[in-house]
């Protein structure tokens, strides 16, 4: 398990550091999707079968193919050899998100007491189980998530062929 | 109010009116056919009819029994006002003659408006008149009696008007509407005054009626409230205003002669029968009243003498038909008054019967001599006017017939029933007063001449007009026989002549006087010999010059054009009138011009305001000032809100540090 | 409830604003569909009012707690009617003018707000708010005289437009005083305080003057004598729904005003002044019927028989200050109730009549009715309405305008005789110029260019007929409308007389 | 129990495994081989068969021959072509995304073969035995795009580029209702374990009767296609398949006359065959997920479950290859048009026939809903069809058609 | 070494940290909104983690949560990709610093 969470883990930073990293963005993407897959990984290590299924559904499956249609449609064909990597003072984006995770969470994590023992081992949490949840105590945010689904949706034809009728 | 208990109140009289209100209403709303129409009409006024009889049956015999039947209109502040019926023998016999003669009326119309294709329009005003007619009469209430009486005058209008593509129609109309009106206004102040010094509206309410002998006595006790009459006497010489207007009495004579712009059934009905009568019905219904002061009396009876010459005079000077009948019409009113004027002097309670008998006898041989003018008009086609006419006994010899039967109830030739009529109003005024007697005699006298007069013209001689004349269709002319029956044979129920009399007032009524039988005798035949006299030898025509204007042309000049009423009138109140509309609207417009004035003022100071202190003050100075330091120091702003999304996100982290710097700091 | 039933016009002329402008017929639905809710509910409401009862449906949420300033509404024995009257006008406002087509967004945007205006302005009950609704009123009539009225309506549209305004800026000054002398802007709590004679106190020297402020800005508003002259030229210049709107229910705005803010709170000036206030009403009341009869703009003619006949509702009023005690038959209660009735039956017959004037102008192209002539031989319906509503106007039995002013009549006459015999002259007026309107238009020779005109459509007969039947529910049965008011107005009346 | 092989060869994987219980890692490589080997080398096989079985039968539908000279009947052909592939050269463009070039056959192959292991293929045999299997099976499909795209991207060749987008389109389209019409069979069975759905397609009761006539029936009766929503939502699954493994008529991304073969054109040699290999296997596996949902996946009378498994696997693969040799191919246009405004609201309306079909099932019994759901649920899809169909009609063009070169 | 809670929460905050630096610093615009999607799957990384260590899993608190995350997830990604196709039509362009109407 230690080594199977090394290794996810070392692949899911490096595949958001080629995310950030990498000057062709078709490659960005790709690494991003590497670092989806990644963690849906990380989350069957977690026991969780079923967010790792839909992140792979998800993620792999229509966000990334998303990005890539938006790239196909946005810059030319081969990906967009941009002129210069980074926008106009990111150093400051760069101190300052580092100083996030160095004054704000890293402190914050490492103050808290560590947990490691696990209350899963004696039980298995099936897809049933949370078909059961979702249905029943959560139905009214599954129904909130249906329709916010639906419109954005829409929203999202709209947005996309709206500019088109200009 | 239960309108449907028919035995033991007198609620049911309400559907007497009821019933051609709801023919009325069924013809206005759903314009059947011409025909349909009156079918409607006729059979709605049938029932009234029938009620009516049995209204005057019950009180038959019972003359001084007064039943009512009260109800509220409206509650306010404490104080009920309330409308109700009364049944006594007025209203029995009043609904009676009403009812038969509507009916009779009816029926005639029916073949005389066939030709016009608003006849459905025509039955539906008829009915909205019987309605008034009818509730007026059984109105116990004087505000609902005002009411029925408007209602009358609102189908009057609408009926002279019938022929409205006619200008002088509806200037007819319009004029009878209006002249009708200054009375009402007069009735109006009468019945405020009333409700104002009694509290109710009511005539008869158990004692506390107005009419009724408490109030009576109350409003009698209080001494020279205007014109040295007691409050019972102010009170009644306002209703008498409104009974000079409805009535066409003298000063107000002059839209009933106009009135006979409308079809002539309406002219035998309303304008000779029923509507002018209710002038003369008011003033019987309030005779208490009148009676509470003596003054008030003799002034009905001048009035009633001065328009009975008046217009017995002016008919003389008349040549078309119904102009004649008109003032004839006006003539006999005035004498109606005279007998309830001096009757009431002579006979205290008992002058009722005296008026009313002769509004009785006139409504039947008024409206058969409209009637058979009408079908003398029609056979003559379309003519009116009796110098066009002639010969025409020989080729109408029924509505000849009917109309010389009424002719003579009319002049009062002994045994008619005018005769009795008349005889008895003169015998009133011979012991009332002197010179309303002779006054009186006089214009029966002229009664009797012209309309002898109007007989030679129309029946002797050659017919001098255009086109044949032709004999009416039996539905009019069967009317006609009816109403001469009854013209000529109220005479005949001679024995139940003082029944009669004792029947309409409820008090026994007795008065005879030799000499006075013998005067009416030498009017009557005086009259009609001397008519004789002069027409039935005479050349008539249009182009010939009327026997009496020979003898005496200038003052039958006046006769001719009316002694010049209508132009009085003109010169009189029409220009008061219009010199006071001119002055105000001349007023107006000098305040139209202030406020333009003023208008233009405001805008002034507004521009002032505008043009100096807004722009420069408010702008230069305080506003656009402070606006402009805003502005300038917003340019450090405008290095942060740069629009460069990532901008606004590094900020955001930045303070998320911040906030996590803090977090750490102080939970040390 | 209430606020409900004022602010869903409001909503519906914010949905007109977002509506597309070139969707007429969506605009028009908007509107009518808004005043229609608001017209069912007020009515339900006005069916659960208690006849017996004090003040109702009461809404009342502080707002500007520091100068006194409450969100107060509520329905007593005065508005009841007047609420009702609003409710059935409304839509029929919406009605008549269902062919505006020209910038018909705006037009009917402002026809809803001018009705929540209306509505609060007939019920609120402080008079900070009570005032916004009051000037409410003002502007949008203002925008509709000014953009979709006749030839000369710029003039109209600022005359009336500065008229009432200094009116109002004399009655919001006069009140302003009464506040800091009573430190109150409640209706109710003033009258309670003119009750006690706390207000006579307290003004002093500056009660006659405060009395005058006061009034100055309703009897512009109603109109009455001599600063009526804004009012012909507003009434004859705006288009038809508006000048339904004028004399339907703005100038009972003024007189509403009267019985709520003048007569109660200053029941001693009313008793004082009453005989020139008497005076004033019975020259307006001539005037109107006089400057009527050398007319021959129809709706000039309209707008000076509306002042004549709003001078009644005046006339009943003024009386009950003149009164000297109640009588065997109250008659201070009949000519109030003769007033408050005469409100409602004058807003319904007066719309009625304006709305017939214009499909006047519309058939002729003119307003002058010496152009027209014969009429009712091509348009019988037309004829039928238009003389049916002038018999009810001129004050035949059985119709509304004659049960009103038999009720006032018969309340003055008890108490001021010579007066109403003089204002009966004005009756006797009103029947020349109206009988006049009917002879010139429609007796006589049909007009040659008037062959063609139709008659009006069994739609416009459906906008007219409830106005119809109200008119003859009002005269046939007075007592359903005038139980309404009969609690308030017994308890004005013993205010007033001691 | 007629699955006495499917048992057989369970029992023999766990006697091999059962041998090194000793060496614990080991045991883990010999489990893994043992569940990996023999599936990836038997489809391996069916692929090859499968191409020489395309090959003839389109040859034989369109009145030819096919293959004939390669070993009997020509079925050596296949074996023969995969060695000219092996020994072709690999050409790789020049300005082509190496890496990606590269990854792209792969990234399409591991897919497809992870997808075979979900494949229920006898009683209790499943390579990887999962809960979620079905789930799994659709997650894991949806990876073939991302490795279409790269391949199409990758070879920096408008054509490939057009057809990869394509085929990207196409696909995303297409899962939806694939997964919809499969919504329905996973409600009814309420379980996303391959083995509980195809249990759930047996008859329990009459299996256990004993009866040997109500034991051979209970075998196939239970089937969903047998149902009004499983024939429905079996038709929708399959068209949906078809689109989803690029099969005709839904061959739009390698449409030869159009794009050149979009995506393939730029590989060669041994990468083309890997692609092709993917391709079939991903036919095979979609239609081994088809019959496992629709067709009682491995349950049969008589024989046993794995064989029964395989002949309807290959049937459904044969009507693909039918269908391939009838149908042209469609329009880009009608493609996108015929998954979301004729498929998609098909299957969601399945959905809702489904569900009331189960509780008819509870309410009236299965008989009366089984003859209920065929003439109330199928008239109601047939009517949807129908309306829908009218719906989409595409305005028809007025006037003839003129054809410039011809006339 | 046991993997524990800190273990997870430390990558997490390493992802986070990694998609915000991408967000602040590249100027491309899909790759901010790359960046954006990592910074959610370590937020749902960090709830799962959660759910697995935490005290009451039977709930499945951390399972529903994360699939609501990302069904929100996905909706943004969508409505985000579609305005950046209306963006660069408007604009020409995917260059955050190009795109800066706000400013007006």
């Amino acid at each position: 398990m230690t080594v199977a969470f090394y290794i996810m883990a070392a692949i899911a930073v490096l595949g958001a550091v080629m995310a950030i990293a990498l000057r062709n963005v078709v490659h960005a993407v790709f690494s991003v999707l590497l670092f989806f897959s990644a963690l849906a990984g990380l989350f069957i290590l977690l026991l969780a079968e079923f967010i790792a299924v839909v992140q792979v559904l998800v993620y792999i499956g229509s966000v990334g193919i998303l990005m890539l249609f938006a790239i196909m449609l946005t810059t030319k064909v081969t990906g967009d050899p941009t002129r210069k990597l980074l926008s106009r003072g990111w150093a400051w984006g760069g101190l300052v998100s580092g100083a996030l995770l160095l004054a704000f969470l890293v402190p914050l994590i490492t103050q808290s007491k560590s947990e490691s023992n696990s209350q899963l081992s004696n039980f298995n949490p099936s897809v049933k189980d949370l078909g059961l949840t979702l249905m029943d105590p959560y139905f009214a945010s599954v129904g909130v998530i249906a329709l916010l689904l639906t419109a954005g949706l829409i929203a999202a034809v709209v947005a996309a062929s709206s500019a088109s009728g200009e | 109010m239960n309108l449907f208990n028919f035995t033991d109140s007198v609620g049911w009289l309400m559907w007497v009116p009821i019933c051609p209100l709801i023919a009325g209403v069924f013809l206005a709303l759903l314009k059947p056919s011409g025909r349909v129409s009156a079918f409607v009409a006729i059979a709605a006024l049938a029932v009234s009819l029938i009620l009516s009889l049995k209204a005057f049956a019950m009180t038959w015999g019972h003359e001084a029994q007064i039943e009512t039947h009260n109800f509220t209109w409206m509650h306010i502040g404490g104080v009920d006002l309330e409308f109700g019926m009364v049944l006594n023998a007025l209203t029995g016999s009043m609904l009676a003659m009403v009812s038969l003669i509507g009916l009779l009326i009816f029926i005639y119309s029916w073949s005389y408006m066939s030709h016009d294709d608003r006849m459905g329009r025509f039955f539906c005003y008829l009915s909205i008149f019987m309605v008034g007619m009818l509730g007026l009469v059984v109105a116990n209430s004087l505000l609902l009696f005002f009411m029925f009486w408007e209602i009358v005058g609102l189908a009057s209008y609408l009926l002279i008007g019938f022929w409205f593509q006619k200008p002088s129609a509806a200037a007819a109309a319009k004029k009878a509407f209006i002249t009708t009106r200054i009375g009402d206004l007069g009735f109006l102040i009468g019945l405020l005054w009333a409700f104002k010094a009694t509290g109710t509206f009511l005539l008869f309410d158990n004692g506390s009626g107005i009419l009724e002998t408490t109030q009576i006595a109350a409003l009698a006790a209080s001494e020279n409230v205007m014109f040295g009459m007691n409050t019972a006497g102010a009170i009644a010489l306002f209703l008498f205003i409104g009974a000079i207007g409805k009535s066409g009495q003298l000063p107000l004579h002059v839209w009933l002669p106009d009135a006979m712009e409308g079809p002539t059934p309406v002219s035998a009905l309303i304008h000779a029968a029923t509507m002018v009568a209710a002038g003369v019905f008011l003033v019987a219904r309030a005779f208490p009243l009148f009676i509470a002061d003596l003054a008030m009396l003799e002034v009905v009876a001048w009035f009633g003498a001065f328009t009975t010459l008046f217009a017995a005079l002016v008919a003389v000077g008349q040549y078309d038909i119904k102009r004649i009948l008109a003032y004839s019409t006006v003539s006999q009113l005035g004498l109606m008054m005279v007998g309830l004027g001096a009757g009431g002097l002579a006979l205290k309670e008992g002058g009722i019967s005296i008026g009313m008998f002769h509004l009785l006898t006139h409504a039947f041989f008024k409206a058969l001599l409209f009637l058979g003018a009408g079908s003398i008009i029609h056979g003559c086609n379309d003519e009116q006017d009796v110098r066009l006419m002639g010969g025409v006994f020989s080729k109408m010899k029924i509505s000849s017939i009917a109309y010389l039967a009424g002719t003579i109830a009319l002049c009062a030739f002994p045994f008619t029933s005018g005769y009795f009529s008349k005889d008895q109003i003169l015998l009133s005024a011979w012991t009332a007063s002197g010179p309303i007697f002779w006054i009186s005699a006089i214009a029966s006298l002229l009664t009797a001449f012209y309309m002898t007069r109007q007989c030679c013209y129309v029946f002797l001689g050659k017919y001098r007009g255009k086109g044949h004349v032709h004999e009416s269709s039996p539905i009019m002319t069967v009317p006609l026989v009816i109403l001469a029956v009854f013209a000529v044979a109220l005479g005949y129920v001679s024995e139940h002549f003082y029944h009669i009399l004792d029947y309409l007032s409820g008090v026994h009524v007795h008065q005879h006087e030799s000499i006075v039988v013998i005067i009416s005798w030498i009017i009557a035949l005086g009259g009609i010999g001397l008519g004789l006299l002069v027409y039935a030898r005479a050349k008539l025509g249009i182009d010939e010059t009327d026997p009496v204007k020979k003898v005496f042309p200038v003052p039958y000049r006046w006769l001719e054009n009316r002694l010049y009423a209508d132009e009085f009138y003109e010169a009189t109140a029409f220009k008061l009138w219009d010199v006071l509309a001119i002055l105000i609207t001349v007023l107006e417009a000098i305040m139209n011009q202030l406020v333009d004035f003023v208008t233009v003022v405001v805008r002034n100071i507004g521009s002032f305001f505008l043009n100096t202190i807004d722009k420069r003050v408010i702008d230069e100075v305080s506003f656009d000032g402070t606006c402009s330091r805003i502005y300038n120091s917003s340019q450090i702003n405008k290095l942060i809100q740069n629009g460069f999304l990532q901008g606004y996100l590094r900020l955001l982290t930045g303070g998320a540090v911040l906030i996590g710097i803090l977090l750490i700091v102080f939970t040390r | 409830m209430i606020t409900t039933i004022t602010f869903i016009p409001l909503v519906a002329a914010l949905a007109i604003v977002l509506a597309p402008s070139a969707n007429r017929g969506m605009i028009k639905i908007l509107a009518l569909v808004g005043t229609l809710i608001s017209s069912v509910l007020a009515i339900q409401l006005v069916l659960h009012f208690d006849f017996g009862g004090e003040l109702q449906f009461v809404e009342k949420y502080a707002w500007i707690p520091s100068i006194g300033v409450d969100y107060f509404l509520g329905i007593d024995g005065l508005n009841a009617l007047l609420v009702l009257l609003v409710a059935f006008l409304s839509p029929i406002f919406v009605l008549a003018s269902w062919k505006v087509d020209e910038k018909a967004k705006t037009y009917f945007s402002l026809l809803c707000l001018q009705i929540t205006a209306l509505y609060g302005a007939f019920t609120a009950l402080n008079f900070f708010h009570w005032f916004i609704f009051w000037e409410g009123a003002l502007v949008p009539v203002f925008f509709l005289i000014k953009l979709y009225g006749g030839d000369g309506r710029h003039k109209a549209a600022i005359s009336f437009f500065i008229f009432t305004v200094l009116g109002s800026v004399a009655m919001l000054l006069g009140v302003l005083l009464l506040y800091l002398n009573t430190g109150s802007f409640d209706f109710i709590e003033l009258r309670k305080l003119a009750v006690e004679g706390v207000i006579f106190e307290k003004l002093g020297v500056l009660y006659p003057t405060i009395f005058v402020a006061v009034m100055l800005g309703l009897w512009v508003k109603v109109p009455l004598f001599p600063l009526h002259p804004w009012q012909a030229a507003a009434y004859a210049e705006a288009p038809v729904a508006v000048s339904m709107v004028l004399t339907g229910v703005m100038s009972k705005m003024g007189v509403y005003g009267f019985l709520r803010l003048v007569v109660p709170v200053f029941p001693e000036a009313i008793r004082d002044y009453s005989n020139t206030l008497l005076n004033l009403t019975l020259i307006t009341i001539l005037w109107g019927a006089f400057l009527a009869l050398r007319q021959s703009d129809i709706k000039r003619i309209l707008a000076y028989s509306s002042l004549n006949h709003v001078a009644y509702c005046m006339f009943g009023i003024f009386a009950v200050g003149a009164a000297m005690g109640v009588d065997k038959i109250n008659a201070p209660a009949i000519a109030m109730q003769g007033a408050i009735l005469q409100m409602f039956a004058h807003g319904i017959g007066a719309s009625g009549l304006f709305y017939v004037a214009g499909k006047m102008e519309e058939v002729g192209g003119t307003r002058d009715i010496r152009a027209f002539g014969g009429l009712g031989t091509v348009m019988p319906r037309y004829a039928f309405v238009f003389s049916f509503l002038i018999f009810s106007s001129l004050g035949l039995p059985f119709l509304a305008g004659f049960a009103a002013e038999i009720l006032i009549f018969s309340g003055v006459f008890s108490i001021a005789p010579i007066h109403t015999g003089f204002a009966l002259l004005g009756l006797l007026a009103t029947a020349i110029f109206l009988l006049t309107i009917i002879q010139r238009i429609f007796t006589g020779k049909t007009n040659a260019t008037h062959f063609g005109a139709t008659d009006i459509s069994y739609g416009e007969v459906l906008i007219i007929l409830p106005l119809l039947v109200l008119t003859v529910w009002i005269g046939v049965a007075p007592s359903t409308w005038l139980i309404l008011s009969d609690q308030f107005v017994q308890t004005l009346v013993s205010l007033l007389i001691r | 129990m007629n699955n006495f092989i499917d048992y057989k060869l369970i029992e023999l994987g766990q006697w091999t495994v059962g041998l090194f219980n000793d060496y614990p890692v080991v045991q883990i490589l010999v489990h893994l081989l043992l569940a990996t080997l023999p599936l990836t080398l038997v489809f391996m096989g069916a692929f090859g068969f499968s191409t020489w079985l395309e090959r003839k039968g389109l040859a034989r539908i369109q009145n030819r021959l096919g293959p004939n000279r390669v070993g009997i009947f020509g079925l050596l052909q296949p074996l023969a072509d995969g060695i000219k592939m092996l020994l072709k050269e690999d050409i790789v463009p020049d300005r082509s995304d190496k890496l990606f070039h590269f990854l792209a056959p792969v990234m399409l192959m591991v897919p497809a073969f992870i997808a075979v292991g979900f494949l229920p293929l006898g009683d209790g045999l499943m390579a990887l035995p999962m809960d979620s299997a079905i789930l799994f099976f659709f997650a894991v499909g949806s990876l073939n795009t991302i490795a279409v795209f790269m391949a199409g991207w990758s070879s920096r060749n408008k054509y490939s580029l057009l057809g990869g987008m394509r085929a990207v389109a196409q696909m995303i389209s297409y899962e939806i209702p694939l997964v919809l019409s499969a919504v329905a069979v996973i409600m009814f069975s309420g379980s996303l374990n391959a083995q509980e759905i195809v249990a759930s397609q047996q008859i329990q009761s009459w299996l256990a009767s004993g009866n040997l006539v109500k034991e051979f029936f209970g075998q196939i009766l239970g089937w969903h296609i047998f149902k009004p929503w499983g024939f429905a939502g079996f038709i929708f699954f399959f068209v949906a398949a078809l689109a989803e493994a690029n099969r005709s008529p839904f061959d739009l991304p390698e449409a030869d006359s159009e794009i050149i073969a979009g995506h393939l054109t730029e590989y060669s040699g041994f990468k083309y065959a890997i692609f092709f290999m993917a391709e079939y296997i991903s036919a095979f596996a979609i239609a081994g997920i088809a019959t496992t949902l629709f067709l009682g996946g491995w349950s049969g009378p008589v024989i046993a479950g794995l064989p029964w498994f395989i002949i309807k696997m290959f049937s459904l693969f044969a009507v693909m290859i039918w269908i391939r040799g009838t149908l042209p191919r469609l329009r880009v246009d009608q493609l996108m048009g015929y998954a979301w405004k004729f498929l998609l609201p098909l299957a969601i309306l399945n959905i809702f026939v489904a569900g009331f079909y189960y509780f008819a099932e509870q309410q009236f019994g299965s008989l009366a809903a089984f003859i209920g759901g065929w003439v109330i649920g199928f008239g109601i899809l047939q009517t949807a069809a129908k309306g829908l169909s009218r719906l989409n009609k595409s305005p028809t063009l007025d006037g003839k058609r003129v054809y410039q070169l011809v006339e | 070494m046991e993997i524990t809670l800190n273990h997870y929460l430390i990558l997490s905050a390493v992802l986070f940290t990694i998609g915000l630096i991408g967000a602040l610093t590249r100027r491309h615009i899909i790759i901010m909104l790359v960046c954006l999607e990592i910074m959610l799957n370590a937020a749902n990384l960090n709830l799962i983690a959660f759910w697995h260590f935490g005290p009451n899993p039977i709930l499945l608190h951390g399972p529903l949560f994360t699939l609501f995350t990302i069904a929100i997830a996905a909706t943004e990604a969508a409505l985000g990709l579609a305005l950046v196709l209306a963006i660069y039509r408007h604009f020409k362009t995917v260059d955050l610093e190009q795109v800066q109407d706000l400013k007006e």
